[in-house]
């Protein structure tokens, strides 16, 4: 019988040693260069870390690749961050250089620091998952090949942090990102009667939809479901409940857009990502439309905003209206809620701009 | 296999490190990563996902962990007709000696594609696709390299923090060690899954928030503090002599808890009125620093949209000591669990539950004080139960 | 009467003027008055109303206009067994020469209790209190001195606005002449109730909004322009130099548009930036002025909490021109009725006819197009009726 | 038969004629003392306006005598504003003087104008209504004496509206003021089962209640409603639908109040009261708890808001915590919302202050 419940390895045998020294007792840090990161500690101790950017889908041999790098010059540690960057850390000034040198014949850039475009938290996609609605890491591949001059270094305004889900489901930090991609449904779940009465718990499966949308079969010798089109949002929940209903369709899937959210607590409180673009159609490899969209924003945002200003902080001085108009991005129907708290985003007074 | 790809090829081109590339080298020794390519151009050339839902599978004594996937053509493809990922739990703040990441490179190229995630958007690391017949054998050679799995379905996810203390001179708490902690302490909750619906747990040590535990953790510590932040007004000086504009940080200050004397080259300071947001903080880390009497902020409730729509975390208590062995945080825990399992319903989060029931009914269940931090704001409406 | 009421006595004494001299006065001459003192009496002593829900009374041709009311002890105070108000509708703008005024007086103490209400919160004069028989008689003479009943009931009800261009330098709209047109235009939806409930329309000549149409409004019509702001530079000087803190203004602009040049003496002011909110005109009034380009913003839906909760209005239209015979809002209003008059259930106000439905779902109905001045801020949910 | 949907007078025929000739042509204004604003046409002319108080509730006499004075010095002409204070209007500027002192003799205040405490806008209370939880005119008059210094100065940071109402209908404008006072039921329903089936439409009864807590009652020879305790609020929206269900209580009736409303646009958007304090007794014929409260809140208001700065508008600066402790008012768990929109009022960050 194999072990179980061991749990994972105890972080304290991963650290380097001058960490295990300086545990809770460092002083300051500066980012000596765009992805380089120097921490001092309490006693003088200095600690350098280099930020390498990571496709996040990679390979064992990718891993080995870095462990090498980590050997030679990091006394065989290394970290990754929540945002999938990779950390070589040493206490050796002199390494810095060396790793860098190394890790760009690997043909990975080194930044993600200060306020940059770091690496963009995402999702399955097409790569893994049934829900999917888009792809992922091939959105990220192509904003982050057109954004790449914003990762390796450290211009704009304040933090730009990007994320991609897939599908609404939103694996990961979409609802509260800088700037995100989405994929979406368009079209009501296709129903296979058939896999219903085989598969699906009927009561179950009537419960998940949260417009209640969805029905018993008409014909009580059907022992299926059936859904009510003018109340669906495509949300897919009951597909994950039930697998005999796909909404998954070449045509109707693609990508919605979102900006303004940020999850920090510095300055103004943590923010949602609102809808800009309710939908562009799949577009692989490369999401063109996507891409154009993302780098707009992304300029507009880089050449209005004020110092330390977070892109929804930043929106929400100037007032959305206003963003509509720098963007040209065109405002919507589909940009007014219709869910549960929508009233609370209408406008309650004759302050806004044209 | 060159030229079999051409859409996927497109993404081997441009600057940043490229996912096609993975898949191919990982291809060059493994069927199931071949295939894996070839289902992926498939669905960039049909716009479609070719996966299907996971039926059960797992290892012995696990509810989770695993995520079963099949392919919708197991003909065409049938190196990758199953093709299950593992969530392994990664060592707190993703620190890794390089022989560990070693050991599970062996393994899973041993068992699986060669293709992996560093990490997932929880936090695991996520081993990408294997049969139904690897699972176990993958597993116990894990748990002899020292790793575990994660959460999946119904239960604990995997917990993490912030790089916190080991890196960081804002850690308030020791968001390693009670990441460690708590993962030991609730094996079982991650592992075996009997809650309505998935729980996460996140830490961070201090307001920046770096986990990004407020949207995402239904149970969300942030490090924090009680007293003033501690000025070296010298330092303060320094920054501003060498150029550094002081004002444009001083104007974001979103209490007017400071403001820059520019005559005296003093930074004056009200404690009472600062928020504690960091902002300063972050901007002259050599002169500001957090107050000295710490511990966290709890809050709860963080999601994305399924079903009733996305919360970020709410406060409910606004201030916990956090030493260890951490009772304080685990007996909290506990009270939600046991709440949250007796009156939520199937695939209701907290957040759901706490909305549908009130936060008032929530605190009364739980023990917690009403006091004015939990809202940002009273209730405008007159719809008070007063004797509910 | 003298000692018969001491808990009402106390309220005779102190600075503010006493409602309790007025019924006394009024309770000399008229015995319905008398009894109200002594129920208002036995209210104090009670703790508790001694009034009950009306039947339906009127006049007739009309649905509305006049409440019902009866008292719970009849028998002690058989004067105020009936005790029904009238609403009279008052000129726009609360203006009247003494001798209308004196003849409600006349009217009233010959029909009624001679207490009134000078005004109710809605606008209306309120008659305050006659039994059923006097009020056919009492409408007839009204009528007679040129004056008509207001709104109750699922009406429209008695339309009111701010004093505007008859005594404002602010209004950008003519307030009483649109009161007075739609009053006019409207006067079947004010006398026959036949909608799901009230609909109360409100105008104000500037976003100052001296009559709470915001907040207590169905229909609220708002006057506003759509150029710059003019200001004379010499004016804004001329407050400075006579010790007038400029800079505590400057800093409330919520949207940092104006900016004090202490050097040049020159107030900088940016048009696209001003989001027109008055603060700035308000404390100047002699230096700065509205712009030219003037129309009114529309909004609707605010209202009291029954029963979904209360509502400020939203905005619906952000600009639009009021030129006599305000056709373009007179259609609206018909548009808007039919929809809430088609989907609105018993008791629904419009706010939450239009939470119900969507907002999305009325601008397309109404045949009005989505702008972002209609909201604060898009979407945060995913969950886009694409298609419906 | 009588004339009917003859409408209101025609404000024309109302106007003083120097009104008529500057109708829409009015340059500037000026408070010239508290009480008299004096308004500047583009001609140059000048019109004077006395604001004088109003307990609202008057006797018929009570209007002859302000006519008195209006043919004395006004031509005949007077108006009331939106807040049932009277004005006086005239060319004259020596008539002002004049005004004050025929005023004053009545016992009535001149103010109402710039930063004060102006009329408070109030409803019918136990004077009329079936619904009242408390009276309007009562609870204003006890504020109003307290708060006299406040109606004929200027000295507060800026506008004080205070609102009452004797029910959570909140007839007026309790819900958008800076202070307000509101009568609350605190016991559910008392049924009269006879009077139910005589009287109310058992269906309309039943949908009347916003929480779902009427039930059929479960004998079905009676015709008739019951109602689930626990999911009672009080709102009283059954007894306006049928007279059956009275809520009216001496012991449980009382009042609730709420701060922080405002209606303008002027800096902040307009913005809901707040409750801060959810039930205090009913304690004819001063309610002094009450008049307590709201003074106290009034001067913490005054000494710590900056110039401009409404009581909401201060309070969010400073933030609702810091209110709290400032005014010394409990904060208790039914300051939390728990109605629909609930979780927008939430806190989602970790900024707040001690
Ligand atoms: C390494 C990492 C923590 C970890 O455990 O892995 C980390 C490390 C640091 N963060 Fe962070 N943050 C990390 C993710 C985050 C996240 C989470 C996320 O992006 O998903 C956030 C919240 C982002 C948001 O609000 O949406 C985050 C918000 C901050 C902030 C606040 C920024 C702001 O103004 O809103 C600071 C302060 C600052 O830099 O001014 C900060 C500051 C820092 C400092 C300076 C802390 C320190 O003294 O060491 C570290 C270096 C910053 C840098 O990159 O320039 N860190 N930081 C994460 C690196 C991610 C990456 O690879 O890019
Ligand atoms: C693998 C991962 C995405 C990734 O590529 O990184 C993932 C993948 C899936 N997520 Fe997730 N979620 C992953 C992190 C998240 C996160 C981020 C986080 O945990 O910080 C979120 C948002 C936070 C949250 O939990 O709300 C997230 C929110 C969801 C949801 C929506 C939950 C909600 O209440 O809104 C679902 C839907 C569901 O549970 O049915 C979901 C469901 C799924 C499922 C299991 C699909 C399903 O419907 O059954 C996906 C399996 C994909 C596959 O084929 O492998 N996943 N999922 C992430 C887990 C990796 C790991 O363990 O490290
Ligand atoms: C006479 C009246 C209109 C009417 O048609 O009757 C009126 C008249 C004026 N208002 Fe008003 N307002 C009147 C009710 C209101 C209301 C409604 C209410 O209180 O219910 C409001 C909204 C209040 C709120 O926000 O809750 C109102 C918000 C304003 C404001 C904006 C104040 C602010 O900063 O929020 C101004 C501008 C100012 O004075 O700075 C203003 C300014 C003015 C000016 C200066 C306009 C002018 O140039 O003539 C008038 C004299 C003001 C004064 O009293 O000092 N008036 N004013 C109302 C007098 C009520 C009373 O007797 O006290
Ligand atoms: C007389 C007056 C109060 C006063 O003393 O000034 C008044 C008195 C009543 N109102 Fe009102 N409302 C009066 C202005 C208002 C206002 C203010 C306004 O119109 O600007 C409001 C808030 C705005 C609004 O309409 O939302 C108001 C919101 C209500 C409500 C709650 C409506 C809601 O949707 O929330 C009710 C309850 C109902 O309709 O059943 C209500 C119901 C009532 C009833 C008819 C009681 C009932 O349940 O049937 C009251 C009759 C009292 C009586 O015995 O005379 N009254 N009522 C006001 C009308 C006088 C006038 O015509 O000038
Ligand atoms: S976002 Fe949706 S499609 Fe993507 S991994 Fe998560 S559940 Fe799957
Ligand atoms: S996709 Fe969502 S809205 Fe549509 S039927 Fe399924 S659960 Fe309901
Ligand atoms: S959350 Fe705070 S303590 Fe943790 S890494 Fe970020 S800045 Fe440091
Ligand atoms: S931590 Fe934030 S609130 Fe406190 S003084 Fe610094 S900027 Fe202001
Ligand atoms: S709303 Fe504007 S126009 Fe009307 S009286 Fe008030 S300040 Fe003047
Ligand atoms: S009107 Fe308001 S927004 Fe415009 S400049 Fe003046 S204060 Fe600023
Ligand atoms: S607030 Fe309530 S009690 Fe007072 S008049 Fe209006 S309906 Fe009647
Ligand atoms: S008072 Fe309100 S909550 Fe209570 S039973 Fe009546 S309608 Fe329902």
């Amino acid at each position: 019988m194999a072990r179980t419940d061991i749990g994972p390895p105890n972080y304290r045998d991963m650290l380097p040693e001058i960490i295990k020294r300086n545990y809770g007792k460092w002083k300051y840090h500066e980012i000596i260069r765009p992805g380089v990161l120097k921490h001092v500690a309490e006693n003088g101790e200095e600690l350098y870390s280099v930020r390498v950017g990571s496709p996040r889908l990679v390979s064992v041999d990718f891993i080995r690749d870095i462990c090498e790098i980590a050997d030679k010059y990091c006394d065989g540690h290394l970290r990754f961050t929540s945002r999938y960057n990779i950390e070589f850390l040493t206490d050796k000034k002199e390494n810095v250089d060396r790793i860098i040198e190394e890790v760009q014949k690997l043909g990975l850039p080194v930044g993600g620091t200060g306020n940059c475009v770091t690496n963009v938290v995402h999702t399955q996609g097409w790569i893994h998952c049934h829900s999917a609605a888009t792809d992922a890491s091939g959105i990220v591949k192509a904003i982050m090949d057109e954004l790449y001059d914003y990762f390796v270094s450290m211009t704009l305004p304040a933090y730009v942090r990007i994320a991609v889900a897939c599908c609404i489901n939103m694996c990961g930090a979409v609802h509260c990102s800088d700037l995100a991609v989405v994929g979406v449904h368009t079209k009501p779940p296709k129903i296979d009667h058939e896999k219903v009465s085989a598969l699906c718990e009927i009561p179950t499966t009537i419960q998940s939809c949260p417009t209640g949308a969805i029905r018993r079969h008409p014909d009580p010798n059907i022992k299926s479901v059936i859904v009510r089109e003018d109340l669906c949002m495509y949300c897919g929940n009951c597909f994950t409940v039930c697998p005999a209903m796909p909404l998954a369709d070449p045509e109707g899937d693609g990508v919605a857009i979102y900006a303004g959210g940020k999850v920090s607590n510095a300055r103004k409180p943590p923010m949602f990502s609102r809808m800009i673009v309710p939908y562009l159609p799949n577009n692989p490899p490369r999401w063109p439309e996507v891409v154009d969209v993302i780098k707009r924003v992304l300029e507009v945002y880089a050449k209005n905003a004020r110092k330390h200003e977070r892109m929804g902080e930043w929106i929400e001085r100037i007032g959305w209206e206003k963003f509509f108009k720098l963007t040209g991005i065109p405002f919507t129907e589909h940009h007014i809620d219709d869910f549960t708290h929508a009233v609370e985003t209408f406008r309650t007074t004759t302050q806004f701009k044209w | 296999m060159e030229g079999e790809t051409p859409l996927l090829d497109e993404l081997e081109k441009g600057r940043w490190p490229s996912f096609v590339k993975e898949i191919k080298r990982a291809a060059k020794k493994n069927k199931a990563a071949l295939d894996l390519l070839k289902v992926q151009e498939l669905s960039y050339k049909d716009k479609i996902t070719h996966w299907k839902h996971g039926g059960i599978v797992g290892v012995t004594g696990y509810g989770g962990g695993v995520i079963g996937r099949y392919c919708d053509q197991p003909e065409k493809f049938p190196e990758v007709a199953m093709f299950h990922t593992l969530r392994v739990n990664p060592p707190a703040g993703w620190f890794y000696k390089t022989d560990a990441l070693r050991k599970i490179c062996d393994i899973w190229e041993k068992y699986g594609s060669g293709m992996t995630n560093f990490h997932g958007s929880t936090g695991d690391i996520i081993l990408l696709g294997t049969k139904t017949e690897n699972l176990q054998p993958c597993f116990d050679e894990l748990t002899e390299a020292g790793f575990d799995l994660g959460g999946s379905g119904s239960a604990l996810r995997t917990i993490s923090g912030c790089v916190g203390p080991a890196r960081c001179e804002w850690a308030m708490i020791d968001t390693l060690d009670i990441t460690y902690n708590l993962t030991m302490e609730f094996q079982d909750e991650i592992h075996r899954p009997r809650w309505p619906y998935k729980f996460k747990i996140k830490i961070s040590g201090c307001p920046n928030d770096c986990v990004a535990a407020i949207a995402r953790a239904d149970f969300t510590v942030i490090g924090t503090w009680r007293d003033s932040i501690r000025i070296d007004q010298e330092a303060v000086r320094d920054y501003v002599e060498k150029g550094f504009d002081i004002e444009s940080v001083v104007k974001k200050c979103p209490t007017e808890a400071i403001s820059w004397d520019r005559e005296k080259g003093v930074l004056n300071f009200v404690a009472e009125d600062c928020t504690r947001c960091m902002h300063c903080i972050n901007k002259m880390p050599k002169a500001l620093r957090p107050g000295l009497d710490r511990g966290a902020t709890i809050l709860v409730g963080g999601k994305a949209p399924i079903v009733k729509g996305a919360y970020l975390s709410w406060v409910i208590v606004p201030f916990m000591k956090m030493e260890p062995p951490y009772m304080e945080v685990k007996e909290l825990l506990r009270k939600i669990w046991d709440w949250w399992d007796e009156n939520g319903r199937t695939r209701e989060r907290l957040a759901e539950l706490i909305e549908r029931l009130g936060l008032k009914q929530f605190l009364r269940d739980i023990g917690l004080p009403a006091v004015p931090q939990i809202v940002y704001r009273p209730r405008s409406n007159p719809y008070v139960f007063l004797r509910r």
